[in-house]
């Protein structure tokens, strides 16, 4: 599918895809294998891209049904006589198949349980299982139906103006109304149990009847591409533009949303310079598929085209693909966008009845699918493209009564009319369809004249009806085109296109294949000049854009029948005239108000109509009509699709491994995952307990680890640091914190001078990945000359804590690490093992004696192994994050975040001893606000409580109460076993802060079941005050 | 709408692999007889002119369009550098010629 | 005799150890040929290598690497290499190769045959080689898998190889560079190691991105 | 059923006595109030585009009083139950679905920080339950409360008085409302211009001529920064633009409204059956209402491992809103801000829909009397200038509060 250049065979998206029938297309004109044509189909022409000798078995409703390779759900349905795919959302009418394009939620259906696939567009596949949408019981006698005949009772917006009075009722009504609402059926526990997030590797789906499959565990890729020209659309416009692009040497991606190349062109059989324009348009192809640096993504449809040329879609695989969409995103230097026309709804009356079909639809059904699209039918058109496929639909077989073409004689292709009355067609120019006949399926159809009273009647069994073309703006919209109304082709035209991006081909109005070709040859050219390249040739002359059809809806509108303007939500025309007379008279109100254009078609079907309508009902002009906004998606990605392979990639320690042999249960924190328990207790008692009597030992290595060095690395010190840097001694750790702008504590650690302008510091681990950003953030403007260097990554860090810690690193290295030479916040090099360097720096973080080990991280684990080996005597185990969160709290040891907030500065958490006031030249960060709320009434503290023995057992989070007020509340508290109390920090107002007072704790974590205790105000660090242990 | 960002030492890459710093307000100010009030304003308050452009459904209105602003940011998923670019925040797009400070 | 986790002897006396070091990386694929470099268990060849055309991720962790800052960096040489003058330009010096990453650093990573050079006393130097995990994209299909793990454009035919880039792959911020269509070398922060290369495994297997060796990134390199 | 307008045209007059700026929620409602409970009507409410082209028309329908600190539960709980009263009084059907939202924690910390959310709601009378991963699952089948997501689910805040309400009724009912008591709403008027003379507000210059007024109110949304810079005036707000989007309908399955702050995302099944699931914001400055691809890919990739049903589901609609972002994610309602006769309603970031009507209602109060209500004194300018955040939002900013 993508002819990347040098792209080799091998299991590569290069070389999967959509086969691409358009080159070589033997298979589908084979006969069907037992000689026989099957019912409902025609035999294969010349653009038959279904393959009538391979059957594929599938289920509608729970029927066996049978479709062909080729098919998609939508043209094997209809071949096997399915004319009713779904009920509609609000008044349950039938609906059948509309534009083949899958425009509308009229044939969105269930396959394989996935709700809301588009029937019209999915490839058909062996062991499918189809169901409709919206339906109680079977589509043909949906049980709602009769809700069809109560649209009296609901004009535009008429929820809003019943169903509340009395208020006690509208529950009741609420319920009935969610009922009635969405389309399809989802399984919330779907997926569950299915392990969706594999364990790494590729799943190969075997069979696709696995139930599923299409749920996407298969679904795992995304794919960035970067190109100087992006295409959307890869009819011959796109394709011209294509080759215009890569012949200058300019790398191109070319994005179809179509299984094959070639557009409009595909199924027409009409001759154009001596052959038939399908060939016309395989010829394209092949030249493409040869281009070098051309890359061609067919059935992928734009999501959208985004800002700074960001085009973004997604493809869908065959199958036996590995996977089953891949969502891509193209960046692009310059983008063409020639992605076609679509045709416009024709707005009349009972215009969504089973058998009523645009003409595309109908078209493809035979000419592409070899389905016969009906017998008799009737057409309602309104250019000239439909009145070719008019005729070669009479050529294959199905009898046309008539053709209404809503234009003047004067704008049509008199070669074209001729042709049909050759046929014995009449065309009745200056008329339009006026009514269906028949409930779940045409019967009849009426014309009327636009101008005057005539009508005739006929019976039919398909009614081929649209108002003509619009181009498929989605892309130019989204990317930012400014669009405007045109009066010649009664289309929006862009009228300013942002840079580098060109609009080409029959959007632009062209309808001349050759025009087509050169506008789409002249934006390549103007896309290679916009990247640099050489000026293009002299401008190909192209036509001016064949006039347009500005009809609004049929005659004798909404006469005693419904004519809508949206499928999807019921929006009728009268909906339109009730809206505009509630005030809500310009489309984007009427949009919100009424409901059009909100459903999975979108403005796509709605849009265009519904602003004409709207200005002929203001009694403005159309070319004042503002349509409503074209949002993206273009084409409704699934989640799955967009979410692509949900690869987890967060950070681990060089011990992870290590810690999860041994029972740890990871938790994340910021980048990492670090353990929390190493049981399931996740009080921690015994990992507490260890630490306090033996030793325990900490993989702390995630760690923020730095160095600054450089002529001005102490005045950059000095102005993110709270405290005086000056005063750093060699070998020496100096604690300190850094604070906002607005005083509040974001970090803390400790900075040890290692030499002249030579500075090694930490931070907490969740600050590490911004410590750089910080210091060159608030240094910005001061060009001072200093560099610094993350080492987080580069040492891990091992924290030997505990009475015994000391015995157990004297094991492990030669060097003297006695409380003399490395007392309580002393620092210096050790070797361990003979070999290892490490910086060993004595720290008090869980209130024991504790040495923490930064080694190289490739040697943690050696490192780990003789320690953990060395202390086995002592009783050393592994302890995590809870248990280090409990020792520090017993001393009283803030951890940002869990005793700090938004509310509270450095003082207010009691360590405003940090803050040196006196250097106001360093211009520290956060001293302004420490100085205006230093003394300043009414501020929040943070204060350490003891909860009275026997009032209670409050927990995190519970809140301080003074009478009926909130005061407060509690940030941490635990029972510990060590003071054989239960101690905790809680923040709260001012007048509680008071040592010794008694406060008032109150949790309520359901509604009647609150618990109250009372506690007292008590000083901190409730364990060791004196802080004997950390220094032993 | 995605954009993207000049970045003085990677070139144009899309926004999000930037950190916004804020509009450009200059050194900071001295701190000495820097008043409570001044220091607050200065940390947190900012003139943002604004109205829209082209706003959806609308023509391209006259009047208050958004005055482009110097401002900072950091390329954090790629070099780590900080630096001044000139952005309108009345269409979120780099105004020419804005990278590079 | 005890065993260290990953099977290492180690002896009872710290003297007599083996000091063995670890990658961040560890591909779940059978190393037929490996070897113990400076306590680097390095994988030369997995097996089933050989039948495979590639691409082949490599793990290059081992490879020594320095960071050297300076104010005034374009009057350095740094290990007696040239500076690059224009910043994302890349040196190739025998076994070293200088990345120019701003205007004040550099990286210098030793990629080629032979002894690594011990580090430099100057101030500017810091030896990262643990601080990165280190992955090499070698083989036919490089760009392919590529697309599949970053939206940078590394194969930019306007830019003169081997260039660097500095941006996102798998969201993580790498140093890349590329030296030909067939070999992309990136470092990212070691602690991503693990689970970024099982990701761009994942990922890449889509285009047969497969654990190689460092054999295969030796051929390519030179 | 008899159809008429629900507001009427009405002639631009060259002055009013009050002119509210923003054809909102919060403008609508003040409009509202001014003209029922203190009779003045000579009111304008100026709209530059269409009444709820702003964040009124764009948010998520959330409403809900789960608020951080005492001052917010306080008036977020009045202000959910004015859904009913209004519905009645406005003969309106705002269609409010009391389905209760669960907030979804993802970490130890989130326990406490729960447990002080729910002990503060129920200590206050508001309804509010913490939630073990099996309960929520309860609450919300199909929630992935295994350890597979990447963030597994540890707790919930389960809040049954929460619900959804249909955004764009609200406009429309209180527009209604306002229209009923002489109240006149002129939309595509867009003001360019505000005029003072003497510290006093005489009137503002707008894109249909110079109108006066003697009392001006500021409740343009995501917009207000930029009317208070003409004039002069600097505010610590940043609109930031803020996505949302929607999936194809689908029968009922969701029934409550769950969010999740590590994953970013919120989510709730609308009346007509498509997820509507809202995003975080971009960091910078901007009055643009453009959408990114990112945010449909993140938020795709937060409701899958959330809840992995929605594998099948599609997006089919993305679009964007402003957000008035204030350094603590609380309201700055001021008086006689710099200006007499000024006011202004704005910073409320994201929570601006769910607090409409009852700040319509105070703000009205307070323009009618001159008198700030008591339960506005949480909610002044100058606890910025003093360092008292309001504690809506217990995270510390870096640089700034974009981030």
């Amino acid at each position: 599918m993508v002819a990347d250049a040098g792209a080799k065979t091998g299991g590569g998206l290069a070389d999967r895809g959509s086969p691409d029938p358009s080159v070589g297309r033997p298979d589908c004109r084979r006969p069907p294998s037992h000689g026989r044509l099957p019912e409902g189909r025609l035999p294969p022409g010349p653009t038959c891209r279904v393959d009538l000798s391979q059957p594929l078995e599938f289920s509608f409703l729970g029927r066996p049904v049978t479709g062909f390779a080729g098919d998609t759900v939508a043209s094997a349905l209809y071949a096997s006589g399915v004319r009713i795919f779904g009920r509609s959302l609000k008044y349950h009418r039938p609906r059948g198949l509309y534009s083949m394009e899958g425009e509308s939620s009229n044939t969105l259906m269930a396959i394989d349980k996935v709700p809301n696939e588009c029937a019209e567009t999915t490839e058909l596949k062996a062991g499918m299982s189809v169901r409709a949408q919206n339906v109680r019981g079977d589509p043909q006698t949906d049980r709602f139906a009769f809700i069809d005949r109560f649209d009296r009772m609901m004009p535009a917006g008429f929820y809003y103006r019943l169903f509340h009075r009395p208020y006690r009722l509208w529950p009741l009504f609420q319920n009935g109304l969610r009922r009635m609402a969405g389309t399809g059926v989802l399984d919330p526990r779907r997926g569950l149990e299915e392990g969706i997030r594999g364990e790494g590797g590729i799943r190969v789906e075997g069979g696709i009847e696995v139930e599923g499959a299409r749920m996407g565990s298969d679904v795992r890729a995304e794919r960035y591409l970067n190109a100087e020209v992006a295409i959307v659309g890869g009819g011959a416009a796109g394709m011209s533009a294509a080759l215009a692009a890569a012949e200058r040497g300019l790398r191109v991606c070319l994005f179809e949303r179509r299984p094959w190349l070639g557009g409009h062109l595909v199924w027409r059989v009409r001759d154009f310079e001596g052959e038939p324009l399908h060939r016309r348009a395989e010829k394209l192809a092949v030249r493409l598929r040869a281009a070098e640096n051309v890359k061609v993504f067919t059935s992928s449809p734009v999501t959208g085209v985004w800002g700074e040329n960001l085009v973004t879609g997604f493809t869908s695989g065959a199958e036996g693909d590995l996977f089953r969409e891949c969502h891509w995103e193209c960046r692009a230097k310059t983008v063409v966008v020639a992605a076609g026309c679509m045709e416009r709804p024709l707005v009349f009356n009972h215009n969504d009845r089973p058998g009523v079909m645009q003409v595309g639809a109908v078209w493809r059904l035979a000419r592409t699918y070899a389905v016969l699209p009906g017998g008799v039918a009737i057409f309602s058109v309104g250019d000239d493209l439909s009145l070719e496929a008019a005729a070669d639909l009479a050529d294959l077989g199905v009898k046309i009564r008539a053709v209404a073409d809503a234009r003047e004689a004067v704008r049509q292709d008199a070669a074209l009319v001729t042709a049909l009355e050759e046929r014995g067609i009449p065309v009745l120019a200056g008329w339009a369809a006026s009514r269906v006949m028949g409930r779940k399926q045409v019967k009849g159809c009426e014309l009327g004249a636009l101008k005057g009273e005539a009508s005739r009647r006929f019976g039919c069994d398909l009614v081929v009806a649209n108002a003509g073309m619009q181009p498929r703006i989605g892309a130019l919209a989204t990317v930012g085109a400014r669009l405007a109304y045109c009066g010649h082709t009664h289309t929006y035209q862009p009228v300013e296109l942002p840079g580098g991006v060109f609009a080409a081909g029959s959007m632009t109005g062209l309808r001349d294949p050759r025009a087509i070709e050169a506008s789409g040859r002249l934006a390549g050219e103007r896309a290679v000049e916009s990247c640099g390249g050489s000026a293009p040739g002299p401008d190909e002359s192209l036509p001016e854009p064949a006039p347009g059809c500005d009809i609004r809806h049929g005659p004798d509108i909404g006469r005693g029948a419904k004519a809508f303007v949206d499928f999807d939500e019921d929006g009728t025309y009268k909906n339109v005239v009730e809206s505009a007379a509630q005030g809500f008279d310009v489309p984007e109100l009427a949009k919100r108000f009424g409901g059009f254009g909100l459903g999975p078609g979108q403005y796509r079907v709605a849009g265009q109509n519904l602003a004409m309508i709207m200005a002929d009902l203001r009694g403005d002009p159309v070319e004042t009509a503002t349509p409503t906004t074209v949002r993206p998606p273009l084409v409704p990605p699934s989640l799955a699709t967009l979410a692509g392979p949900g690869h987890d990639v967060h950070k681990r320690t060089p011990l992870h491994g290590e810690l999860a042999a041994r029972g740890a249960i990871f938790r994340r924190a910021g980048p990492w995952l670090r353990p929390r328990y190493f049981s399931e207790d996740t009080s921690c008692r015994k990992e507490i307990r260890n630490v306090r009597r033996n030793v325990g030992i900490l993989d702390s290595s995630p760690l923020g680890k730095f160095r600054i060095f450089g002529p001005d690395a102490l005045k950059a010190l000095q102005r993110v640091y709270i405290s005086d840097m000056r005063k750093a001694p060699r070998g020496h750790c100096k604690y300190s914190a850094m604070c906002n702008d607005m005083g509040q504590l974001v970090d803390d650690g400790v900075v040890i001078r290692e030499g002249e302008n030579e500075y090694y510091f930490t931070t907490s681990s969740g600050r590490a990945g911004s410590t750089v950003e910080w210091f060159r953030y608030h240094t910005r403007y001061d060009r001072w000359d200093y560099n610094l260097v993350n080492l987080t990554d580069v040492l891990g860090s091992l924290n030997i804590a505990g009475p015994n810690a000391r015995r157990v690193l004297e094991r492990v290295t030669d060097d003297e690490v006695s409380n003399e030479v490395l007392p309580y916040l002393g620092c210096r090099r050790i070797t361990v093992a003979d070999g290892v360097e490490a910086r060993c720096l004595r720290l008090g973080f869980v209130g024991e004696l504790s040495f923490e080990l930064h080694v190289p991280s490739s040697y943690c684990q050696f490192v780990w192994d003789l320690v953990v080996e060395a202390g086995a005597d002592f009783g050393i185990r592994p302890f995590g994050l809870e248990a280090q969160y409990c020792l520090r709290a017993e001393k009283g040891h803030v951890i940002i975040g869990a005793e700090s907030e938004a509310r509270v500065t450095l003082t207010d958490i009691g360590m405003g001893w940090l803050w040196d006031c006196g250097d106001t030249a360093a211009k520290k960060v956060g001293a302004p606000a420490l100085r205006a709320c230093e003394k300043q009434p009414g501020r929040m503290r943070l204060v350490g409580f003891r909860v009275d023995e026997g009032s209670g057992s409050p927990r995190d989070g519970a809140v301080v109460v003074d009478g009926a007020k909130i005061v407060g509340y509690v940030c941490t508290t635990r029972r510990s076993e060590a003071l054989g109390w239960q101690y905790g920090m809680a923040m709260v107002r001012e007048g509680v802060a008071v040592r010794g007072g008694r406060t008032h704790i109150r949790q309520e974590e359901t509604p009647g079941r609150g618990e109250s205790c009372s506690a007292t105000v008590v000083p901190t660090p409730f364990y060791d005050p004196g802080g004997r242990r950390l220094r032993a | 709408m995605t954009f993207r960002l000049t970045c003085p030492v990677c070139g144009k890459r899309d926004v999000y692999e930037f950190t916004f710093g804020g509009q450009d307000r200059g050194p900071r100010p001295a701190q000495e007889g820097l008043s409570a009030e001044e220091h607050f304003r200065w940390v947190q308050f900012r003139m943002i002119p604004g109205g829209w452009e082209g706003g959806e459904g609308g023509g391209v209105r006259e009047g208050d369009r958004a005055a482009p602003q110097e401002e900072w940011w950091y390329h954090g998923q790629g070099c780590g550098v900080w630096f001044r670019t000139t952005r309108d925040p009345g269409t979120n797009r780099e105004v020419e010629g804005g990278g590079g400070g | 005799m005890i065993r260290g986790r990953g099977g290492e002897p180690l002896s009872t006396g710290p003297g007599d150890r083996i000091r063995f070091r670890r990658s961040p990386v560890a591909f779940p694929a059978t190393p037929p040929e490996t070897e113990l470099r400076d306590g680097w268990t390095v994988v030369l060849r997995y097996e089933g290598e050989d039948d495979h055309p590639g691409p082949w991720l490599v793990d290059l962790s081992h490879r020594r690497r320095w960071d050297f800052q300076d104010r005034d960096i374009g009057a350095q040489t740094p290990m007696d290499l040239p500076v690059p003058e224009r910043i994302g330009a890349v040196g190739v010096h025998g076994p070293l190769v200088i990345n120019r990453l701003n205007r004040t650093q550099v990286a210098i990573w030793h990629l080629g045959d032979g002894d690594p050079p011990s580090t430099p006393p100057e101030t500017g130097f810091t030896e990262t080689t643990d601080g990165h995990c280190m992955l090499a994209f070698v083989g036919p299909g490089v760009p392919q898998a590529l697309e599949h793990l970053t939206p940078l454009d590394l194969f930019d035919p306007a830019r003169a190889t081997p260039f660097l880039t500095q941006g996102p792959v798998l969201h993580v911020p790498c140093q890349i560079v590329t030296f030909a269509v067939d070999l992309v070398v990136m470092t990212f922060a070691r602690g991503y190691g693990e689970t970024f290369a099982l990701a761009a495994l994942e990922s890449g297997a889509i285009e047969g991105l497969r654990p190689g060796g460092e054999e295969s990134f030796r051929r390519a390199f030179a | 059923m008899r159809l008429r307008r629900l507001w009427r045209p009405t002639p631009l007059k060259r002055h009013y006595d009050v002119i509210i700026i923003g054809g909102g929620v919060h403008g609508l409602a003040t409009a509202y109030y001014l003209s029922r409970d203190f009779g003045i009507t000579d009111v304008a409410v100026l709209e530059s585009q269409y009444l709820g082209f702003g964040g009124s028309g764009r948010n998520t329908a959330i409403v809900r009083a789960n608020q951080r600190t005492p001052e917010n539960v306080r008036l977020y709980d009045e202000g959910l139950k004015l859904w009913r009263v209004l519905t009645d009084e406005l003969d309106f059907n705002l269609m409010f679905f009391n389905c209760g939202s669960l907030l979804l924690g993802h970490s130890e910390a989130s326990v406490g920080a729960f447990r002080m959310a729910a002990s503060t709601h129920n200590f206050m009378g508001v309804h509010s339950e913490l939630l073990d991963p099996r309960q929520c699952a309860e609450v919300i089948p199909g929630l992935d409360i295994s350890d597979r997501p990447a963030f597994p689910i540890h707790a919930g805040l389960y809040h049954p008085p929460g619900g959804i309400v249909r955004h764009d009724a609200v406009v429309w009912g209180l527009a209604k409302g306002a229209a009923a008591h002489g109240v006149h709403i002129h939309q595509g008027c867009e003001v360019r211009g505000i005029d003072t003379d003497r510290g006093r507000v005489t009137g503002v210059r707008t894109s249909l001529g110079d109108i006066g007024c003697n009392r001006l109110g500021i409740m343009a949304g995501g917009y207000s920064s930029a009317i208070a810079a003409m004039l002069g005036i600097e505010l610590p707000i940043h609109p930031l633009t803020i996505q949302a989007m929607v999936t194809h309908p689908l029968k009922p399955f969701l029934h409550h409204v769950f969010s999740s702050t590590a994953y970013h995302v919120y989510a709730n099944q609308t009346l007509k059956g498509e997820i509507a699931t809202g995003a975080h914001m971009d960091p910078q400055v901007n009055y643009t209402t453009d959408a990114t691809a990112y945010y449909l890919k993140h938020q795709a990739e937060a409701l899958v491992d959330l809840m992995p049903a929605l594998r099948g589901v599609r997006f089919m609609r993305i679009w964007a809103g402003l957000a008035d972002m204030t350094p603590d994610m609380a309201p700055i309602m001021e008086g006689h801000l710099g200006y007499d006769g000024l006011f202004l309603d704005a910073g409320w970031g994201y929570f601006g829909f769910k607090s409409g009507p009852v700040a319509g209602k105070y703000m009205a109060e307070y323009m009618a009397t001159g008198e700030r209500p008591e339960i506005l004194e949480a909610f002044q300018l100058k606890r910025f200038l003093e360092n008292r955040y309001s504690g809506e939002t217990a995270a510390v900013m870096k640089y700034g509060h974009w981030d």
